[in-house]
């Protein structure tokens, strides 16, 4: 049990944990970062390549950690949050505490559980798979249906858990229809054979080079895009699949059997660090995510030492979150700043003096 | 904004409906009878009363002025909505006026309508109060709304268990030891309505093959096990859209028949109906059976099949009203029958059997 | 057989495990077409459309799903003005496209399934 | 004239059928209709999305809404919590209060309804009642069902003992004053009416048709509904 100070404590090392650091790290503030997990790179250590140009997700996590000064903290339960004369302190499982000033939720998101979609048949059914469990598919090499064979024919499902009333998300989680078709690229450039069926509703792929993603699945390497959402499954006495959907161009309803299924999860609110939070409902939206996503007008936001970045505001991509996490770092920066230091001038101009004690 | 996640629609689903269960009162029932169960499976709906009174010692209001639901009628479009809620707030108040507040429906369209009658009570009160008039009006009675509304499936459900340890014949084949293979068909409007009166939600509802397993039976999944039986309700009544029924029945027969069915169980009379006769008629028509040797798959509701565990005789339950044969069933499991009692008649006098299908055998 | 005034109808689901040759045979000459994305432009413009009721994108739709005798219904009402062509977002070349589907139709005649 | 689309909207079924559609098909996909007709329960929702009369008196008018078989497996499955279902009985409602259902053979299969289910209901307060189904008009009820007919008294009376009679079995007969309450609430919901505009509308087109019309059950005009909607279209 011991208590540590900081000038900033970030909860959560993943990719927006990380780049907010690097940055409060450059501007000389000693900064801590707590991470749930054994080792930091949060979903940076589930992906295997990236959209949309298949970088390589270890790299991008080890130049991240590289870019970083900041003590990290693995394996940190968080037991409490308390907001402090002096700002915040976290307590975790040990009695450990680790105070600071500003906090910095970076806590991400939580793939969508499958299980909860009943009707699509995923922990129910051995040949459905996420398109979580398929990144690791890739890591491990590993690409096999139930029966341990390479698949003949897959279909990807796209917004599972997204825009869906009946799971209680009513929001698009932006990124599975690029995730689904990085992947499908992927998996044909593995198993050249493969048919690859894409069962979607809309494509909402708004990112930069996603669409030109979109047409080399379908030009080069003949992914099949079905418009038509998931309706239900069944499986087959050869444990093949059976999916039933309407073909909405067509306006009839069709059916389609595969060897696997991927489901495109979607971007979920994690609210495990919710209960922690002071003043939280303020904080979250209707949705589940924190801030309200709207313009930051200059001058408007009140921070109060109380930051939010990633993908724990609504759901992003990398870039997105890491972006995110930049202009919220210097909102930080900014708010230590004028905590922390006293403004004064000399011939060169404006200075900080940081006050002593 | 400002809406913590905590009160979003979220937080109202269970996590894995499948597990969900919902509230069946212990005892104290107001009964309402099922018109297609009453026509064509007598027997079922007799002797659910008698599972209730004798075997779990449930406190059963018979009553004899209650009358249809309506509910065939107002999903052909006949009557109106304000003619079905009227006539359903009648039920109401019979149950009422016998002191009752646990509505035991043995309809799965009875059910599905009263459910949907509250629910649009609950969200209009004015709606509610329109009829309380309309009721008045037309027959002088007030009503109490049902505190519970249960299926008779739910209550056999829930004293599973209980009577599972009673049963003098399992769902287990006697030559080969093997549990029997029970399809489970649920009727639509058991839980696709309104998931949450169902048990275990309307994707795998377990108010069935929890039953079946609890009699040692196992359940099967099978593609297509979701689909409607077919009635379609005008699509069925219409001969000309009859055929709507029976391809729809055909497409499941032909989904679940690679798994070697040896009993099929709907907790829809409906349903019961359907699967029976249409395994008939495709026999006549296609020359095709689904059973073991020119033999159908035998259908039996929830309170058919609880009866025939409990050791009832196949002819006090009314088996003999099948189409579909039972005998193969009766064998498999070893219930003790006798085939000359099958078409006695209720003076006693020995009947003239039936004329026996082209195709479908008979026993 | 017996009559029962009504029998089993035919299950009108679109089957996506069925091939579609022609699907196949028209892409291996025109792979551009697998760039369709359904926008519709085609059909916005086409001048045949009120004739037969089909756009571009709904013969790629009819081919792919095997819906031929709708197809080539459709087909015979293209009058090559060439108007899809020139909309086309992901730059089809829909009139190749087009007749290589009727081709494909002489060729193999009517009932390839 | 009030707009139909105010009509539609005063309907609880409406209501609570049709928050917005995103056009994804799971509906479409499990419909058993769909399977076997032309018939599309997401563009049914689709269309009424849109505040159109034009399009709302096409539906009205047309065989789609008749094709619906009520199974509501639409309402389990949709992402918005809409109910195509639902919808259908707020259209046919409309259909028929509107006199528009005699515009669509399938529409005018109203009648023989009436006669089978509904003056079954004022007569036995049932539904359905084995006196008024046979082999003739439901052949799939099979020969048990002409043993069960043959010997009726024998075999219901073994379940409860009131077969027609009073008393708590299967098929008793109710009361005089339960089926004098039936038809009053029939008469005061506004059903009685209905029947008899089922009726009048009937004879209406029976004489448009030269069709043979009586009071009896079993009249040509039920007799042509029944069996085939398209009877008079001359392209069949």
């Amino acid at each position: 049990m011991k208590k540590m100070d900081f000038d900033c404590v970030i909860v959560g090392a993943g990719p927006a944990g990380l780049k907010a650091s690097s940055m409060l790290d450059a501007e000389g503030f000693t900064v801590c970062l707590l991470e749930k997990e054994k080792i930091p790179g949060g979903k940076l250590n589930t992906w295997y390549e990236l959209f949309p140009h298949h970088e390589s997700a270890q790299a991008i996590r080890e130049q991240m950690l590289a870019a970083t000064a900041s003590q990290i903290f693995t394996s940190v339960t968080i037991k409490s949050i308390s907001r402090t004369d002096s700002g915040f302190c976290v307590r975790d499982r040990n009695e450990d505490e680790y105070c600071a000033p500003a906090l910095l939720i970076a806590t991400g998101f939580k793939p969508f559980d499958a299980c909860q979609k009943e009707e699509y048949g995923y922990g129910i059914y051995e040949n459905f798979i996420t398109s979580v469990d398929l990144e690791q598919m890739f890591r491990e090499q590993r690409l096999a249906n139930a029966a341990g064979e390479v698949p003949r024919k897959i279909a990807f499902i796209h917004c599972v858990g997204s825009r869906d009333i009946k799971v209680g998300s009513e929001f698009c989680s932006a990124n599975c229809c690029i995730t689904g078709i990085k992947q499908a690229i992927e998996l044909k450039k593995k198993i050249p054979h493969l048919n690859i069926y894409c069962l979607y509703m809309d494509l909402r792929l708004g990112g930069r080079f996603f669409e030109d993603c979109y047409k080399t699945s379908q030009v080069k390497h003949k992914v099949q895009f079905i418009r038509g959402r998931l309706s239900e499954t069944n499986e087959n006495p050869d444990q093949t699949i059976i999916l039933r959907y309407e073909d909405t161009l067509a306006g009839k309803p069709a059916k389609l059997t595969v060897d696997m299924v991927v489901l495109l999860v979607g971007m979920h609110p994690d609210p495990s660090i919710l209960n922690l939070l002071p003043d939280i409902d303020e904080q979250v939206g209707s949705d589940g995510f924190f801030g309200d996503g709207m313009i930051d007008q200059e001058g408007q936001s009140m921070d109060d030492g109380l930051f939010f970045a990633g993908a724990c505001t609504g759901p992003k991509s990398i870039i997105q979150s890491t972006d995110e996490a930049s202009t919220v770092a210097f909102r930080v920066i900014q708010y230590l700043k004028e905590k922390l230091h006293t403004e004064t001038e000399d011939q060169h101009g404006k200075l900080w003096i940081r006050h002593s004690g | 904004m400002r809406t913590p996640i905590m009160t979003t629609k979220a937080s109202n689903i269970p996590f894995l409906w499948r597990e969900y269960q919902k509230e069946i009162a212990d005892d104290h029932y107001y009964y309402v009878r099922s018109c297609i169960r009453q026509n064509f499976f007598p027997g079922a709906e007799q002797i659910l009363i008698t599972l209730l009174k004798k075997d779990l010692e449930i406190d059963l209001c018979v009553d004899s002025e209650h009358t249809t639901c309506t509910g065939i009628a107002y999903h052909v479009d006949l009557v109106k909505l304000e003619t079905t809620m009227t006539v359903n707030a009648r039920q109401f108040a019979l149950m009422t006026e016998a002191g009752y507040s646990n509505f035991l429906v043995s309809c799965v369209t009875s059910f599905g309508l009263y459910n949907e009658v509250l629910e649009i009570w609950e969200k209009h009160p004015e709606i509610e109060e329109q009829v309380r008039q309309y009721l008045l009006k037309a027959t002088g009675r007030t009503f109490n709304k049902p505190k519970n509304l249960v299926h008779t499936s739910d209550i056999i459900y829930k004293y599973k268990d209980l009577l599972a340890d009673k049963i003098r014949y399992k769902l287990i084949n006697q030559d080969t030891g093997e549990p029997l293979r029970v399809i489970d068909h649920i009727g639509c409007h058991y839980a696709k309505i309104f998931p949450e009166k169902g048990v275990g939600g309307a994707e795998y509802p377990s108010v069935l093959s929890g039953t079946v397993q609890a009699f040692g039976g196992r359940s099967i999944d099978y593609p297509e096990r979701r689909m409607c039986c077919g009635f379609g309700f005008r699509q069925y009544f219409l001969k000309s859209s009859r055929g709507y029924s029976l391809s729809t029945a055909y497409k499941k027969f032909k989904a679940m028949e690679p798994y070697k069915p040896d009993l099929i169980v709907a907790n829809c009379p409906g349903c019961n109906y359907f699967f029976d006769r249409w395994q008939y008629v495709i026999s006549e028509l296609k020359g095709e059976t689904f059973g073991e040797e020119g033999n159908g798959i035998p259908v039996l509701s929830a309170e058919e099949l609880a009866a025939l565990c409990l050791g009832y005789d196949p002819w006090e339950i009314g088996l003999h009203m099948h189409q579909t044969a039972v005998e193969p069933l009766l064998i498999k499991m070893g219930v003790r029958f006798d085939p000359d009692e099958k078409y006695r008649g209720f003076s006693g006098e020995q009947l003239k059997k039936p004329k026996i299908p082209e195709l479908l055998k008979a026993y | 057989m017996a009559n029962f005034g009504f029998g089993i109808q035919d299950d009108l689901m679109i089957d996506h495990d069925r091939l579609s040759p022609a699907y196949e045979a028209v892409l291996e000459e025109v792979p551009s077409i697998a760039a369709c994305i359904s926008c519709g432009s085609c059909s916005g413009t086409c001048v045949a459309f009120f004739q037969s009721g089909a756009g571009f994108r709904k013969l790629v739709m009819l081919l792919k799903n095997g819906s031929y005798d709708q197809l080539q219904q459709a087909l015979d009402y293209c009058q090559f003005c060439g108007k899809c062509s020139l909309v086309c977002p992901r730059g089809i070349n829909t009139r190749r496209a087009i007749l290589e589907m009727r081709k494909q139709f002489k060729t193999q005649g009517h009932d390839i399934v | 004239m009030e707009k139909l689309f105010d009509r539609l909207k005063k309907d609880v079924r409406f209501q609570h059928g049709l928050t917005s559609c995103i056009n994804c098909g799971t509906c479409t996909a499990i419909c058993p209709a769909a399977a076997i007709y032309d018939y599309d329960p997401r563009e049914i929702a689709d269309q009424l999305q849109v505040d159109d009369e034009t399009i709302l008196e096409k539906l009205l008018k047309g065989d789609d809404i008749w094709y619906c078989g009520q199974c509501m497996s639409c309402k389990t499955r949709c992402p918005r919590d809409n109910a195509p279902g639902l919808l259908i009985l707020a259209l046919r409602n409309l259909s028929i209060e509107t006199g528009y259902y005699m515009h669509s053979p399938r529409g005018r299969q109203m009648y023989a309804l009436k006669k089978l289910i509904g003056e079954t209901i004022l007569a036995k307060g049932y539904c359905v009642h084995a006196d008024g189904v046979d082999t003739t008009l439901f052949p799939e009820l099979g020969p048990i069902w002409d043993w069960v007919k043959k010997n009726s008294e024998e075999v219901y009376n073994c379940f409860g003992n009131s077969y027609n009679r009073r008393g708590s079995g299967v098929l008793r007969k109710l009361s005089d004053e339960t089926m004098h309450e039936l038809n009053e609430i029939f008469a005061v919901t506004g059903t009685t009416e209905r029947f008899n505009q089922f009726e009048e509308d009937a004879l209406e087109q029976a004489e448009k048709t030269g069709i043979d019309f009586d009071e009896s059950i079993l009249n040509e005009y039920f007799r042509k509904t029944y069996e085939n909607p398209d009877y008079d279209d001359k392209s069949q």
